[in-house]
């Protein structure tokens, strides 16, 4: 019952802050939405059980993506009279079909499945005694799914690269110090010595 | 678990290797030695193509806890895209030098981007199959937004990455619920799961394969999910299309066929209906709207939609002739596409990009013979022998008319009619046109070469198609 | 209605999809505002896999999620370079400007 | 080894492997320079060689036999049961003879009259002759059909090069409008493979199909082979593509390119679904007759040489689906099948007497054209003053056209004319109007080009044949005039062949389900 | 023999051709030499052909030269029919050939086509012949037109006179109006036997006389009589037989000669030959022979009364030829098939010689036709005048001559012929035929009166000019005028009432009306006096005192006839008004039909609507369709979004 009332709650402003991020004006505010909608995910994945992966969330999502929007948003720094183009036309035609398309899926999940109805309704199965998220996802994370692991670590690297490739430029007017060529430079680059026919004193 | 026991990942691994000494060396490469790089890269394709044939089963493999599988399909798929990458670097060479964007990175972007194909082909759970695809998309956004200074590319880019991810999204959406309803993610698992227990084959495993196609068709560029592809095809730098186009089509076949006919088979009446609406719908758009491009990429953007139309309609049958067909399909494709788009460069040059369908007026009077080269390629794109794409025509007929669907045929043969229309004109601006352009062309001598024995090769498997279809056919066990 | 289980996860998880997916083409603002729609679909989909590992008593799906995450990161990365790109050839991120291909 | 054993293929690779080096000799961009000179002699050379090799077979070939002659077979793609298999017939080696024999006349009437890339032209007509040798030569479905299409890429290259001012849109039309129809004959031809498990021609006519199906696939036939023929309503593409065509061009497609469309009918329609030709048959004899009767009518209007010629074509070539499709009214006729070989040979007739015919009155046409750059019937008249050898030529060509007996273009008419009286007397009638209307138009024809006082001041400065330009007419004239005397010779080659396919459209296909 | 045959048909080929193809190399005198020659040769040969077989009692040859094709069991061969019909055929043909060629030399003598000429009727020669020897009905057609393809070539000989060149273009469509009936009576022929033999056809005729076709509507016709109506309408084309007649008055835009062998004595007469080669069919219908009788008879008067009318004086005897070629059709009506035979002999002289002697005026006058510019020329060209006497007087049928014999022979045999039974058809014939007399004789001396008596209306620079022919047209006259005159007399009892053609034209006995005037003739002195006492002698008097009075003793008369009779002169000037029915009416109309269903048919139909359309209609598709592609990221998104909702909904509820 107090899970109920958790869920629902929580559930509730998660919709909420969701509907926010995609309707309020400035982009501030929705990626500060965003943020919230995160924590209620994490609070909502604690409800279910699945520790690790609602401390991830907040550790890589909250922590880190998060702030790299924050912090192009803010780089960027977008006018946001300019972008206050509001919505498109069609906005609730469009906003209709996405209200179908829900439509659609709970009647799945509630009406034409075995998951909606029965015993299955009825909740998850509890954990067994002693047992520990974490650690029963790290046994299987590096035996059965290393495969998969190192695959993820390729597309950091993947990813690095990329956004390298993609910012990194070098101006071609701009004033860098190379250290090496300071160090490395010799009196006869710097001081040229001209032999001067002396003036003859009259 | 040994290492003799990884080896038929050993091209994977072997590849992932070589990118990383690449990425290393390019970085104490100066900008006007990267000949350097695309030799190490060339060098790493040629090795991984070796490590491919040398490593590979005899049989049917899993290793990886059955998330890899090593067989006829990986096989075949891997080294067509092994060629196909190396040849889109040859192309690539010369017009990134020429326009100053020759950098290391557009080759360890490629080369990722191989990875991720090889990775997907090998794929027997939904989990790696969906991570090589990632690996393919990340590297693809990357390469259409290669040319920084570009602002269609960067247009084009955020297109595909928005779409692209929306695509991954349902795709992901989807998996989640074949998950949920047969309990694994594992393509032999699952379809051993749906063999046990018939009672799975419901509404929400069908909403969870139509989710499924959704990323599939995105990934073909299958209407009406095809919309980044002329905008990607158009924005992207040629050398960057010309890799769009070949190798990542494969890697799409790889992943419908993996996802649903090894996966799904069982359950192709769920699936069928689907594949056949964006089948009609991408051979009829793709062909209709072709024809009001000027725009050579885009035009050809929408004739591969066309032509997925083709694939989709082989693979649509749920037989393995359709599979072979479907492959066969693809692989010729991804050939004359390559060449196709690989004319532009041969056309541009410095500061100039002959993207235009008027370009190509008096292509006879410069150069009959990359004429006769661009010819082969557009006949070949209509289906007209003997250039292979006839055969690749023939073997999806046959594959819709043997699982008896004759007005699916008669449907794709008109539509092939109607794409007469403009590649034709292709050929008409080359042949009767006088040309605008007088200049001499200005490809390097290595884009020549390679362009020729595309074209030749376009030519010589329409008149050699025995042992490629039979190779396509017998991988999926469709010859008696 | 009161037994939190699987269906109100699924459910929660369709609604966050529907309004990502609406988010993304109802609005004409900014493309940052895509991006972060993109990440709100990836997260419904963690819901969904959540869920359906936990109903299953299966931790592939967990696992699957771990996966999920890493490549939204690698994949938020891309996107955000490639707006940067963006912004620095038209010095703008209006997604009602980005139509010159077209057709 | 022995020559006979790969004879066919000797008459398909050698003209493409001449058209190949022609292009390699290429003309370095000037008509006039040694090496286009040299190509030119190379071309010829090929196609005359050719044209050996097509008397050999008629040396060679063995009358009376209905079976394949020179057959050759090697597998080709073997998953789909495709083989090399080549083979000729009755049936079809009087039309690869008819094709080597004009070859030779195209090269020669384009000797110096084609000035742009030269190397191009003979090199397109070169392959041209290969491929069309290959599709009468050729009993495998997909082998059929390689060469049937890839002979568009160069007809459509040889209109859309060296063509008049609509070149591009005639050569679309025809390029599209062809590909229309046989894009459904592959359709066709797949699922009879499908049906019957390889593409051999001898398996797609063993194999038992219901009528429904057979005539599903008869009207894909119909659509592929009548667009070539062409028979009305699909014929509209021919009057444009023969205006806007060289010399050259129009005449490989008058004689020979059309003949394909009856070759399909006769080897392929009526063999492999004899009871869906019999439900059919009145719609063919309907078109055919609305094809005799209908376009000589529009013929008659034509102000442009070309087009009226190519009217006229589509005329004769109503004879030729005529002849081929009276066996089943014949049978219900007088209950017997005796007559129906008449209609068919006339109609086989037909085709090469067409040929010969049509292609010499392009060629005439080309004669004008190269003088006076002109197609409009009004800029001439009065050319006999100035030129009476071509006007003499002119005039028997004519008459060959109108159906003069003594001439080939007689024979067949003759033959279809006999047959169609035993189907019904009402065919005969609307077939037989051709004397009139076919006089009509060709002779009023000779009348505004030939006769009269000279039209236009330089039709006054025309000079009269120079020796090329004979050479051709001359031989063509011979030809005609051989053929209307003495046609027994190509009878005797058709007779087994037609008789053997008149014995097999009896027998109904349905009895094998 | 066979080989006699194969050079009397081939000499004049290998003529033609020699001189057609060589005639610059062997010039002038070459030619005519080469040609002579060669027709002078088939014309001795023809003569030996005859002899051998009505003196010395040879057989009637039947046999094939070289087998054309053979398909399905229908011979299809070039062989020759050799009896006493072909044989006296052939002794025409060339004779009248030969007089020609001669003549030629002289009426050709400028005309810078010399050599051509002669090749054309050396070639003509040849076809004739392939017509009359043939022993089949594909080799008759093939002489048939052969022999139209010459006639074509020939009037159109001067092709640069427009005139011609119509004339040509109208012979030849309108002979082609015939041969579509006789194709189809051919075809007909090879449906009922499967066999285009004579002797094949000719054995099963009775069991094509009992078979039935059913060709329009319920009512099924007699196999014979459609057989013999077809092949009659072929006859119609090439006999210049009304309504199919319009073309022989215009063939005299040919050179004279020209009308004289072909259109006068030969080709013309093809029809004649060919119906009475035909006798065995046409005996077996009765119908068809009342269409032929009709049919000929109408020919026989109504045109008789056109060449009153005509001032060029080739027309003229071009009317009378079509006049005539209906008394023979009439003949062949009752079947008097040998008197139609005989006629056509004596007529081929007389015919051909008047024609020359009109082209003897002509050349004389400088190629001056119009009667209205001559007159009184007698005293200037006396052989002429005399020989065009001679023919005139046969032709009117003077007693004693050629004309005379035949055509009273003629008219007694339609008298005869009772067993038509029909009345009207009866007395249409016979009718026509005995009022034809006086209508013959008032032309022919009117053009007798109007060219060489009278007054002089002749052109001043042509009277400089003016004299007799030359030697080369004369003699040939001359030479004609001879049988014109005795070959009645010698001939009649042999040939009609001698069993002549008995073994060539099959008669049935209730038709055979020569047989019952074979047996009243006693000589024919006899005959002479027998004419006197029926009407037709003195209705031939009457058309020429008529003549004489109108032309030349009232020549103002003729003027206020006219003027009286308006309506009924333009009637005739107006030919009936079959040339404007043909020309504006079907030729037009065909032209008319022609664009109608090129411009609304083929234009706008098929190709505006049907191709272009569709081709158009799907660029305005791929025009509307490029518009959806708006280049919008969240358009794009959108359509994505729709398509996975419609799967889903697709799924869920259908």
């Amino acid at each position: 019952m107090i899970q109920a009332i958790l869920f629902y709650t929580f559930a509730a402003v998660l919709v909420a802050a969701a509907l926010g991020v995609i309707l309020v004006r400035n982009p501030v505010h929705a990626v500060l939405l965003l943020i919230l909608t995160f924590f209620q995910s994490a609070v909502l994945w604690l409800l279910a059980e699945v520790e690790f992966l609602a401390i991830v969330l907040v550790l890589v999502y909250v922590g880190a993506v998060m702030v790299l929007f924050l912090f192009v948003v803010m780089m960027l720094n977008i006018n946001v009279a300019t972008v206050r183009g509001g919505f498109t036309r069609y906005a609730p035609f469009g906003l209709a079909i996405a209200a179908l398309m829900v439509i659609e899926l709970v009647q799945v999940i509630w009406l034409r499945s075995r998951v909606g109805t029965g015993a299955l309704a009825a909740g998850f199965q509890p954990t067994p005694e002693g047992y520990s998220n974490t650690k029963s996802l790290g046994a299987i994370l590096y035996t059965e799914h290393v495969y998969a692991f190192e695959i993820a670590a390729v597309i950091l690297l993947l990813a690095i690269v990329a956004a390298i490739t993609l910012t990194m430029r070098k101006r071609p007017g701009l004033k860098v110090q190379d250290i090496g060529r300071q160090v490395a430079v010799r009196p006869q680059d710097r001081i040229r010595i001209v032999s001067m026919k002396a003036e003859e004193r009259r | 678990m040994s290492w003799t026991e990884l080896a038929p990942a050993a091209p994977e691994m072997a590849l992932l290797a070589l990118i990383c000494g690449v990425l290393v060396v390019d970085l104490f490469i100066e900008d006007a030695r990267r000949g350097i790089t695309y030799w190490l890269s060339m060098g790493s394709l040629a090795i991984t193509a070796i490590v491919l044939l040398a490593t590979a089963p005899d049989s049917r493999t899993l290793i990886f806890d059955g998330s890899y599988v090593s067989d006829g399909l990986s096989l075949v798929l891997k080294l067509s895209s092994v060629i196909l990458v190396g040849l889109s670097f040859v192309y690539a060479r010369g017009y990134l030098a020429q326009n100053g964007l020759h950098k290391g990175e557009f080759y360890t972007l490629g080369l990722f981007g191989l990875l991720g194909m090889m990775i997907m082909m090998s794929a027997n759970s939904l989990m790696t199959i969906y991570l090589g695809l990632e690996t393919l998309a990340l590297s693809q956004y990357a390469l259409v937004a290669f040319d920084r200074n570009s602002k269609v590319a960067a247009e084009s880019a955020m297109k595909y990455f928005v779409l692209g991810a929306i695509a991954s999204g349902a795709l992901l959406y989807g998996i989640s619920w074949t998950y949920g309803v047969t309990g694994h993610l594992g393509f032999d698992e699952i379809a051993a799961a749906l063999r046990a227990d018939p009672g799975l084959n419901g509404v929400p495993l069908w909403f969870g394969i139509a989710f499924m196609i959704v990323g599939i068709a995105f990934k073909f560029g299958a209407v009406p999910f095809h919309m980044w592809l002329p905008d990607v095809y158009h924005g992207a730098r040629t050398p960057v299309t010309i890799y769009l186009a070949a190798a990542p089509k494969l890697a799409a076949l790889a992943l419908v066929v993996r996802i649903l006919a090894e996966g799904l088979g069982s359950l192709y009446e769920a699936w069928q209906g689907m594949v056949m609406v964006l089948a009609v719908l991408s051979l009829v758009i793709g062909n209709v709207v072709a024809i009001a491009q000027s725009n050579i990429k885009r035009m050809l953007g929408y004739s591969t939609i066309a032509h997925v139309g083709f694939i989709l309609a082989a693979f649509f049958c749920g037989t393995e002739q359709g599979y072979g067909a479907a492959l066969y399909y693809a692989i010729t494709y991804v050939i004359m596409a390559a060449g196709s788009f690989a004319m532009v460069i041969l056309l541009s040059r410095k500061g100039y990009e002959a993207e235009n369908l008027s370009d190509f007026k008096g292509l006879n009077a410069r150069s009959p013979w990359f004429a006769a080269m661009m010819l082969f390629f557009m006949f070949s794109l209509t289906g007209v022998p003997p250039w292979v794409g006839f055969f690749a025509k023939l073997t999806a007929i046959e594959a819709v008319l043997d699982a008896g669907y004759p007005a699916l045929a008669v449907l794709m043969v008109l539509a092939s009619v109607v794409g007469a229309y403009y590649y034709l004109r292709v050929v008409w601006y080359m042949y009767f046109d006088a040309p605008q352009d007088r200049s001499v062309l200005q490809a390097s001598l290595d884009t020549r070469i390679a362009l020729s024995l595309n074209g030749l090769a376009v030519l010589a498997l329409g008149i050699v198609p025995s042992w490629l279809i039979r190779v396509c056919y017998e991988v999926f066990g469709a010859l008696q | 209605m009161m037994t939190i289980g699987l269906p109100h996860y699924l459910t929660l998880a369709a609604i966050l999809f529907a309004i990502s997916v609406a988010g993304i083409f109802i609005n004409r603002r900014n493309l940052i505002l895509l991006l972060m729609c993109v990440e709100l679909i990836l997260l419904s989909v963690n819901f969904n896999f959540i869920a359906f590992a936990r109903w299953l008593g299966d931790e592939t799906g967990q696992i699957f999620v771990f996966f999920i995450l890493t490549v939204a990161a690698a994949e938020a990365a891309i996107g955000l370079a490639i707006l940067v790109v963006l912004f620095r050839t038209q010095q703008s991120i209006n997604v009602q400007e980005l139509d010159s291909m077209k057709g | 080894m022995d020559l006979s054993n790969s004879l066919l293929s000797l008459l398909i690779w050698l003209p493409i492997v001449g058209g190949l080096v022609v292009l390699a000799i290429g003309d370095a961009g000037d008509a006039k320079s040694s090496r286009a000179g040299t190509m030119r002699v190379v071309a010829l050379a090929s196609s005359l060689l050719t044209l050996v090799a097509g008397i050999f077979l008629y040396a060679r070939f063995e009358n009376g036999v209905a079976a394949m002659q020179f057959v050759e077979r090697v597998p080709w793609v073997p998953s789909f049961g495709v083989d090399y298999h080549l083979g000729v017939d009755g049936i079809s080696a009087p039309l690869i003879l008819l094709t080597v024999f004009i070859t030779p006349l195209v090269v020669i009437a384009g000797w110096d009259t084609i000035k742009q890339r030269p190397a191009q032209y003979f090199g397109a007509f070169l392959i041209l002759e290969g491929l069309m040798n290959g599709v009468f030569a050729a009993l495998d479905g997909v082998l059929f059909y390689v060469m049937w299409e890839a002979m568009l890429v160069p007809m459509f290259l040889i209109i859309g090069v060296w063509g008049g001012e609509r070149r591009i849109y005639a050569t679309l039309k025809f390029f599209i409008y062809t590909f229309f129809g046989s894009v459904l004959l592959l359709v066709a031809f797949i699922y009879l493979y499908v049906q019957a498990g390889d593409f051999s021609f001898a398996s797609f006519v063993d194999v038992p199909l219901t009528l429904t199906e057979q005539k599903y696939l008869f009207i894909a036939f119909l659509l592929a082979f009548a667009v070539k023929v062409p028979m009305w309503p699909v014929h509209t593409w021919l009057p444009d593509a023969h205006v806007e065509a060289p010399t050259g061009g129009s005449v490989i497609l008058a004689a020979i390119m059309l003949k394909m469309g009856g070759y399909g009918f006769i080897r392929i329609s009526m063999p492999m679904l004899p009871d869906a030709s019999a439900y059919f048959d009145g719609l063919m004899i309907a078109l055919s007759l609305i094809a005799i009767v209908y376009i000589a009518f529009v013929a008659l209007v034509q102000k442009d040489m070309k087009k009226l010629i190519a009217y006229s074509s589509i005329a004769h070539m109503g004879f030729v689906t005529l002849g081929f499709f009276l066996l089943w009214s014949i049978l219900e006729r007088q209950g017997d099948v005796q007559g129906a070989a008449l209609g068919m040979t006339g109609g086989m007739v037909q085709m090469v007497s067409h040929g010969l015919v049509s292609g010499a009155l392009f060629f005439c046409v080309g004669v004008l054209y190269d003088r006076l750059h002109s197609r409009q019937i009004a800029d001439y008249g009065g050319v006999a003053n100035t030129m009476p050898m071509f006007g003499a030529l002119m005039v028997l060509f004519a008459m060959a056209n109108v159906g003069l007996p003594g001439t080939s273009g007689f024979v067949g008419e003759f033959m279809v004319i006999m047959a169609s009286f035993k189907a019904s007397a009402w065919y005969a009638f609307g077939a037989a109007t051709i004397l009139v209307t076919g006089a009509a138009y060709t002779l009023w024809l000779v009348k505004r080009v030939v006769y009269g006082e000279v039209g236009n001041p330089k039709v006054g400065q025309f000079s009269d044949l120079n020796a090329r330009e004979l050479t051709v007419l001359g031989v063509l004239a011979f030809a005609v005039l051989l053929l209307g005397i003495w046609p027994a010779p190509l009878v005797d080659m058709m007779a087994a062949s037609v008789e053997q396919l008149v014995d097999q459209l009896g027998r109904s296909k349905l009895a094998g389900l | 023999m066979q080989s006699v045959h194969l050079t009397i048909v081939l000499a004049p080929l290998a003529a033609a051709i020699i001189a057609g193809l060589f005639g610059r190399r062997i010039g002038r005198a070459g030619a005519h030499w080469i040609t002579i020659l060669a027709v002078g040769l088939s014309c001795v040969l023809s003569l030996v052909v005859l002899k051998d077989l009505v003196l010395d009692g040879g057989q009637p040859m039947n046999y094939s030269v070289y087998t054309w094709a053979v398909i399905d069991g229908l011979r299809m061969e070039v062989g020759f029919l050799v009896d006493r019909l072909t044989a006296l055929m052939m002794v025409v043909v060339t004779f009248v050939s030969l007089m020609v060629h001669i003549y030629t030399i002289g009426y050709m003598h400028d005309d810078p086509g010399y050599t051509r000429f002669f090749s054309h009727i050396s070639l003509f020669t040849f076809a004739m012949l392939m017509l009359v020897m043939s022993n089949n009905f594909l080799q008759l057609f093939f002489g048939w037109e052969a022999v139209g393809l010459v006639s074509y070539l020939l009037i159109g000989f001067w092709f640069r006179r427009e005139s011609a060149i119509f004339a040509n273009l109208k012979a030849f469509l309108v002979n082609r109006v015939g041969d579509f009936g006789f194709m189809l009576g051919i075809a007909a022929i090879v449906m009922l036997t499967h066999s285009l033999d004579y002797a094949t056809v000719f054995d099963s005729a009775e069991s094509i006389a009992a078979r039935e076709v059913s060709i329009l509507g319920a009512s099924p016709w007699n196999a014979m009589t459609l057989v013999c109506i077809l092949l009659f309408i072929g006859a119609m084309g090439k006999s210049a037989q009304a309504p199919l007649h319009v073309w022989l008055p215009d063939s005299m835009e040919g050179p004279t000669p020209i009308s004289a062998l072909i259109h006068a004595a030969t080709m013309v007469t093809a029809g004649i030959f060919m119906v009475a080669r035909m006798s065995p069919l046409y005996e077996y219908s009765e119908t068809a022979l009342a269409v032929v009788l009709v049919i000929g008879a109408l020919t026989a008067f109504f045109m008789g009364l056109l060449g009153i009318v005509q001032n060029d004086i080739k027309r003229v005897v071009a009317y009378s030829t079509l006049s005539q070629l209906g008394y023979m059709t009439v003949a062949l009506g009752v079947s008097a098939y040998g008197a139609a035979i005989f006629h056509l002999m004596t007529h081929a002289f007389f015919k051909a010689l008047l024609f020359l002697a009109a082209g003897s005026v002509i050349i004389a006058l400088h190629h001056e036709q119009d009667m209205c510019k001559m007159g009184g020329l007698k005293k200037y060209m006396p052989v002429t005048y005399w020989t065009a006497l001679i023919g005139t007087l046969a032709l009117v049928g003077f007693p004693g001559t050629a004309g005379f014999f035949s055509k009273d022979a003629l008219i007694e045999a339609v008298r005869d012929s009772h067993w038509q039974g029909q009345g009207l058809v009866y007395w249409i014939a016979y009718l026509s035929v005995t009022l034809g007399v006086f209508v013959t004789a008032l032309y022919s001396f009117r053009l007798l009166f109007l060219v060489f008596h009278g007054e002089e209306r002749i052109e001043p620079e042509a009277r400089a000019h003016l004299h007799e022919s030359p030697l080369v047209v004369t003699v040939p006259l001359v030479l004609l005028a001879i049988p014109s005159v005795v070959i009645g007399w010698l001939t009649i009892e042999p040939i009609l009432f001698g069993g002549y053609f008995a073994d060539s034209i099959v008669v049935a006995e209730r038709h055979d009306v020569l047989a019952h005037l074979g047996a009243a003739w006693h000589g024919g002195m006899q005959f002479i006096l027998h004419a006197l006492q029926g009407p037709t002698v003195w209705l031939a008097a009457a058309g020429a005192l008529t003549a004489w009075y109108v032309y030349l003793k009232r020549p103002g008369l003729a003027g206020q006839l006219r003027e009286r009779l308006s309506g009924l002169y333009n009637l005739l000037v107006r030919k009936y008004y079959f040339d404007d029915l043909y020309i504006k009416g079907f030729a037009a109309g065909g032209v008319g039909i022609g664009r109608m269903l090129w411009q609304g048919g083929d234009v706008v139909l098929i190709d505006g609507i049907a191709v272009n359309g569709t081709a158009n209609s799907i660029g305005r598709l791929a025009g509307v369709l490029r518009r959806v592609q708006t280049g919008y990221l969240y358009h794009y998104a959108f359509a994505m979004i729709i398509g996975l909702t419609v799967f889903l909904g697709w799924l869920l509820w259908f």
